[in-house]
């Protein structure tokens, strides 16, 4: 068994522990650092998928910047435990279910649906490492325009997060 | 040629006065409205009388210039400019409707002086200078159609100006209301048009009709429905039998309104559309008997009305109709250059009658009733003279503007190619009729002893800025006649030569002869008489002459010689009597056989039937039918995050299946 | 050196996509909520990066990086949005936030 | 390890030289001991855990901050790469990965965690208040941090460290980013002083300590944690210190480089020399004014100083030894600067350090960025 397999399934592993936790555990700040585990995961799968600036951005913007924003919150709001309640019938009864047979269209999807197949036989050969300055350049020329749209809506992210938390006078 | 490059300024002009009143004029003071409102109006006149010049030195090929502005409508075939035209016609209607309306302008200036919506007033009085315009200068049926409708908006508002008043209100709607009736044969007329002619410029529709052979009243074709169509709009904008009724009512509105609108122009709309759709007409001899009966009928009816009427607008309402009658007359026996002048001279003192009686009225502090007024000769003079000088005018009496073209109607009614007696005699007595009445209402007002409280009215003079109009109408009345002068009182047929061109281009060919034996006869000239159609000339020109001065003699003697006579007459002959005053009761004819089942249908069947039954079944239905689903689907808006996100799931759920089936299916 | 293939990654992210959706249909606390949207972002992030692996295409990797730069953003409201809530009424737990009830 | 322990001995001298003390004395000549006696100490105190803490998290935190510092300072090349061992293996690069860089950052951008997590999970209002400051500024500084330093990758065009730092090669040190003026290229001393700063802030020291800010909240974050779990993180933030310093080196001060030209052959004398002067020094000092065990102490610091001096002083070593050495110096003199700070400015407030971090610093670098970046493009806009 070699090392990328062994990589992939340890990160396997901990990204689902990871994701299970982030259901089981009823404290929001456990399920902030489960998710950042599965995050820090994929970054590692990321870099084993020849990706590692997407990694790195991963890392720094979710784990680092998101992740944080949201133990930050946790932490200023002070969330406890989740209460039990269960009001939604519908969630309760019907969620699981759901889910499962999401799940399970989403495995024939990549197994049997035609583009699923040619994807899962397709090439796993090794690509050379997407480099930064190839995503650099296909990021500032082919897709600029999204690029600078992104900036925007960044932007009036910003002005609406700081409208909303403002504290009315 | 500054304006006629751009003849769409003479339009532009009043719009953009009503257009400025409307919008600026509530806070301005009333010296500020009249400046922009007069002048927008004395403007326009000043480029009508440009555009007179440059005309003159149009050569005759290029006579009608046509304007095109852009295009307007398109619609598959169907394609209107908004074009603009001048010639002949369009010059003598612009000089009259410019010149009258700003004369009126003027003098409303000091008659609505003293009264709220000022503003308004001016606003709507520009606007439908507008129409007017638009009206008289419109190249094609469309454009002149907005012109038509436009107007009859503007009347409607101003017969309605005090709509408080329920009854001026009710006139307005009555107005509208009747006229609609005509404008829905007009419609269709216009639609008739397209579909023989597939345009609706006149250029091109009077080209066709150039090409088409003159039906008789034996072949009746397309023209005549066209052209009765047409004259049922006329009908209704003129105010001739039947559709006249509306005219005595629109009399509530301001005095000034009834001159310009009510006398002047635009009930004259509808003989100017008849002249100018003439080619047409030429064509359809039976429409043409049509126009001519109507025109005489309603010229010797409503003289007949206008006989015992006390009102003094009433009066000169229903003698408006008269006259519009002889211009109706006129061009149904083919002499459209002398209803023309007609109603040109008509304008002039027909709008100086009016102008008097408002200053009359207004001298007597709002009366109308002429058994309240006399004696006032000596009080208000100016008022008096200008007022005389329209009555003789109107009355026929020689040397004055109505002479001639009262002259001319019945000469052309006696004597030209579609010379019919019947008719002529109608004229005739018609014109007796009028110049006894009119000589009635001054007699009852100007002479006699006053027959009101001296005291609590006192009477004045009008201030200036409404004697000046009036002084210069009088002027008008009096020699605005000499340019058409016949020949057999020397003259050189002006008008006729003016005119010419325009109703001898598409002529059928009797009407070229008309015209040559009207204009170009070569015994006429110097009005030596010669020939026998000379002879009869003179006899035919005596009669209204004589009638004229009977129907004056017979007034005094009534009114003035023996006072009381009157009242004998009244008692002698009373069913009659009654007859003329309630006017053949026909407000109440069309009440009883009209509206009333109107009425019943629309309350019975529209309204409880049709609009609660179906219409408010159907809406009230699906607000139901919504509600109760909306009732039963809110279930689900349970208000709970998470059941939503199960939704969502569903959702995705679904849609891959959906998905994965597709797939499915396009790969087996 | 073998190499774990395409699909594997494919299945990893569906898993992740799964577990994220039962996570969003079960948690109560808001925030919980939305870090399981995150979670259903990574997981097509994933699918994103090995896509572009398998097609030899730098797009897919261009498409990740925008769902980051978009789930920063949203983070940053929504957490904003979090706060108000917090703020006016006294608790996370999103059954107890319904005035939207019919 | 022991590096940090000294480098607590060195701020602590340092600071007490600057406030006009001795600083440590009595353990070991000098308080050269100090550290290992603290060591020990902390190994054998009690280690407390307050009964309302959030176990797991709570353990969780401190071995977060360090071990993410440690692995930090691995990404870091001490010297140049083309020094390998025989197996291949670089001898001062431990991983040499394309973005280097950015990995730095992300390892860095974890380490909030450490804090926060920390403060949280003792469930006491007063680490609480301190993680919630300490992340908000790191937060919010990590920003600027990036910001300031993207000037240089500009200017780089790679996130390679040794690249970065071959740039800076040449004309002695004129070509260091700080100072490097000359056609498209922009002296990056304004993103230095930024860098400085939101640095100082990122590694939570004075006059930026807000979350351990003694006189307002106990200790800050780490008010619960004893013993060793406290070492943990004091190291953390002394191995932090150091990976800051040794950026600032990379980026702004060309890394291992020598700041002398390479002609001045004699400069390959220079780390032997140093060390050999230490050890003559501590010699005398030996001989001179001690006695007792502090003498023998001494003995040995002065063998170990003239050994290592002799043994750079070997022709096949000289040449090895030079990148680390000037590196060294340079972080050196980082550090020393850190603790001057320190020991002289007063603490920020904490509304102070929000707007001046957001108002000042962020535009003041994004700046730098827009001019550094319309430097390096006004040449080429003449031939794209």
């Amino acid at each position: 068994m070699s090392i990328p397999f062994f990589v992939f399934f340890a990160c396997a592993v901990l990204a689902i522990a990871g994701a299970l936790v982030l259901i089981v555990s009823r404290e929001p700040i456990h399920s902030a650092l489960a998710l950042v585990l599965v995050m820090i995961s994929l970054a590692i799968l990321y870099l084993l998928l020849g990706a590692p600036f997407i990694a790195a951005v991963q890392i720094i913007v979710y784990a680092g910047a998101i992740m944080v924003l949201f133990v930050f919150v946790i932490m200023l709001l002070n969330a406890g435990v989740e209460e039990r309640t269960n009001w939604s019938k519908l969630a309760k009864y019907a969620g699981l279910p759901l889910a499962l047979i999401l799940l399970l269209e989403t495995a024939h999807w990549l197994f049997h649906a035609p583009i699923g197949v040619a994807i899962a036989n397709g090439p796993g050969a090794p690509a050379p490492a997407a480099s930064t300055t190839q995503l650099s350049l296909e990021l500032f020329q082919q897709y600029l325009f999204p690029f600078e749209a992104t900036s925007i809506l960044i932007l009036i992210a910003i002005l609406g997060a700081l409208v909303l938390a403002r504290k009315e006078e | 040629m500054p304006i006629l490059s751009h003849l769409w300024i003479i339009l532009a002009l009043p719009l953009a006065g009503a257009a400025i009143n409307g919008l600026f004029g509530k806070r301005w003071p009333q010296s500020a409205v009249n400046s922009v409102a007069v002048g927008s109006v004395s403007l326009a006149f000043l480029a009508v009388l440009e555009l007179v010049r440059e005309f003159s030195h149009l050569a005759q090929d290029q006579i009608p210039y046509v304007g095109n502005y852009f295009t307007w409508i398109t619609a598959g075939s169907f394609r209107v400019d908004f074009s603009l035209q001048v010639d002949q016609l369009t010059i003598v209607m612009l000089l009259t409707v410019s010149f009258v309306g700003m004369l009126i302008h003027i003098y409303s200036t000091g008659y609505m002086a003293h009264e709220g919506g000022y503003y308004r007033f001016f606003c709507y009085l520009n606007l439908f200078m507008f129409f007017m315009l638009t009206l008289v200068m419109a190249a094609n049926l469309i454009v002149m159609f907005v012109g038509w409708e436009g107007v009859g908006l503007c009347s409607y508002l101003l017969i309605g100006f005090w709509f408080l008043k329920k009854s001026a209100a009710d006139a307005g709607k009555k107005a509208f209301i009747t006229t609609r009736i005509g404008d829905l044969g007009f419609m269709i007329g216009l639609l008739l048009v397209f579909w023989t002619f597939n345009s609706e410029s006149f250029g091109e529709i009077f080209l066709q009709a150039g090409h088409m052979r003159a039906e008789s009243a034996t072949h009746v074709g397309v023209l005549t429905a066209i052209c009765l169509l047409l004259f049922a709009g006329a009908v209704g904008k003129s105010a001739q039998l039947p559709l006249y009724v509306w005219l005595p009512d629109a009399m509530e509105g301001p005095t000034p309104v009834s001159a310009l609108i009510h006398a002047a122009t635009m009930v004259t709309a509808g003989v100017y559309m008849v002249a100018r759709m003439h080619p047409l007409f030429s064509r359809a001899p039976i429409a043409m008997f049509a126009v001519a009966v109507v025109g005489a009928v309603t010229a010797f009816y409503s003289a007949t009305i206008g006989l015992v009427q006390t009102d003094i607008k009433k009066v000169l309402a229903y003698s408006t109709v008269s006259q519009l009658g002889y211009m109706f007359l006129a061009c149904g026996v083919g002499a459209y250059a002398a209803g023309i002048f007609h109603l040109m001279t008509h304008a002039f003192f027909k709008g100086l009658l009016f102008l008097a009686a408002g200053s009359v009225i207004h001298a007597m502090g709002g009366e109308q009733d002429m058994m309240k007024m006399g004696g006032l000769r000596k009080k208000i003079p100016i008022t008096y003279w200008t007022m005389l000088i329209a009555t003789l005018a109107i009355a026929g009496i020689p040397g004055f503007a109505g002479f001639f073209s009262k002259d001319e109607i019945l000469e052309a009614a006696g004597a030209g190619p579609h010379a019919n007696l019947w008719l002529w005699l109608l004229g005739v007595i018609g014109a007796g009729l009028t110049s006894f009445y009119m000589f009635r209402l001054v007699f009852l007002t100007f002479f006699g002893r006053p027959r009101f409280d001296e005291h609590k009215v006192h009477v004045h003079e009008s201030p200036k800025n409404m004697t000046v109009s009036l002084m210069i109408l009088a002027f008008c009345s009096i020699f605005g006649g000499w340019f058409a002068a016949p020949h057999l009182v020397g003259g050189t047929e002006y008008f006729e030569h003016f005119l010419h061109p325009v109703f001898s281009s598409y002529a059928v060919q009797a009407a070229t002869e008309q015209a040559g034996s009207l204009a170009g006869n070569p015994g006429a000239e110097g009005g030596m008489a010669s020939s026998p159609a000379m002879e009869l000339l003179h006899a035919l020109t005596g009669w209204p002459v004589i009638v004229g001065i009977l129907g004056l003699l017979v007034a005094w003697w009534f009114y003035i010689k023996k006072p009381e006579a009157p009242k004998l007459l009244a008692q002698k002959i009373h069913g009659l009597y009654l007859l003329l005053l309630n006017k053949y009761y026909v407000d109440e004819i069309y009440a009883a056989l009209i509206v009333r089942p109107l009425l019943w249908i629309s309350t019975n069947v529209l309204w409880h039937g049709v609009d609660q039954g179906l219409i408010d079944g159907i809406v009230n239905g699906s607000a139901r039918v919504a509600r109760e689903s909306g009732g039963k689907v809110r279930e689900l808006q349970s208000g709970n995050t998470r059941s939503y996100a199960a939704w969502v799931v569903i959702g995705a759920v679904g849609f891959t299946v959906l998905l994965l089936g597709i797939l499915g299916m396009v790969v087996h | 050196m073998s190499v774990v293939p395409i699909s594997w990654y494919l299945v990893l992210s569906a898993i992740l996509f799964g577990l994220g959706v039962i996570a969003f249909v079960f948690k109560r606390n808001i925030i919980t909520i939305f870090m399981s949207i995150e979670l259903m972002l990574n997981a097509v992030n994933l699918a994103f990066v090995a896509f572009a692996r398998a097609r030899n295409q730098l797009d897919g990797l261009v498409f990740v990086f925008f769902v980051i730069v978009v789930a920063a953003a949203e983070a940053a409201v929504g957490l904003a949005i979090v706060i108000m809530l917090a703020r006016n009424r006294e608790s996370l737990n999103v059954e107890r936030i319904n005035l939207l009830k019919f | 390890m022991t590096a940090l322990a000294y480098l607590t001995w060195f701020e602590r001298k340092v600071v007490a030289r600057i406030q006009s003390r001795w600083g440590p004395y009595y353990v070991g000549a000098h308080g050269l001991l100090q550290p290992l006696a603290d060591g020990l100490k902390f190994l054998f105190k009690e280690d407390v855990t307050p009964p309302a803490s959030d176990r797991f998290v709570y353990l969780l935190a401190p071995f977060l901050a360090l071990s993410l510092a440690l692995t930090a300072i691995a990404l870091i090349p001490f010297g140049p790469p083309s020094v390998r061992f025989p197996n291949g293996q670089s001898v001062f690069v431990v991983s040499d990965i394309d973005i280097g860089l950015l990995f730095l950052f992300a390892i860095t951008s974890i380490g909030v965690y450490g804090v926060a997590l920390a403060g949280w999970s003792s469930n006491s209002k007063y680490p609480l208040m301190g993680s919630l400051r300490s992340s908000a500024q790191m937060i919010s500084y990590e920003v600027s941090l990036t910001m300031s330093v993207v000037g240089v990758l500009l200017l780089a065009g790679t996130l390679n460290f040794n690249e970065i730092i071959s740039r800076q090669s040449g004309h002695f040190f004129l070509h260091w980013n700080v100072i490097h003026t000359g056609y498209g290229y922009f002296p990056q001393i304004i993103g230095f002083l930024c860098y400085l700063t939101a640095a100082i802030a990122e590694t939570n020291r004075i006059p930026f300590d807000l979350p351990e800010a003694e006189t307002e909240l106990v200790a800050g974050f780490h008010t619960e944690y004893s013993s060793f779990k406290f070492a943990m993180f004091f190291m953390a933030e002394y191995a932090n210190m150091l990976t800051v310093s040794c950026l600032a080196t990379i980026l702004f001060f060309g890394g291992w480089l020598s700041p002398l030209p390479d002609s001045w052959h004699w400069q390959l004398y220079l780390p032997g020399a140093g060390l050999l002067l230490l050890g003559l020094y501590t010699a005398y000092d030996t001989v001179a004014n001690m006695r007792g065990i502090a003498q023998l102490q001494f003995a040995v610091v002065t063998a170990l100083a003239l050994g290592g001096g002799a043994i750079c002083l070997i022709p096949v070593v000289m040449p090895i030894i030079q990148g680390p050495f000037w590196f060294t110096t340079k972080v050196l003199v980082f550090i020393f600067f850190y603790v001057w700070v320190r020991g002289t400015l007063p603490r920020f407030r904490y509304d102070q350090l929000m707007s001046f971090g957001w108002k000042l610093l962020l535009p003041v670098s994004l700046a730098n960025l827009v001019i550094t970046a319309f430097v390096i493009i006004l040449p080429k806009l003449g031939h794209p």
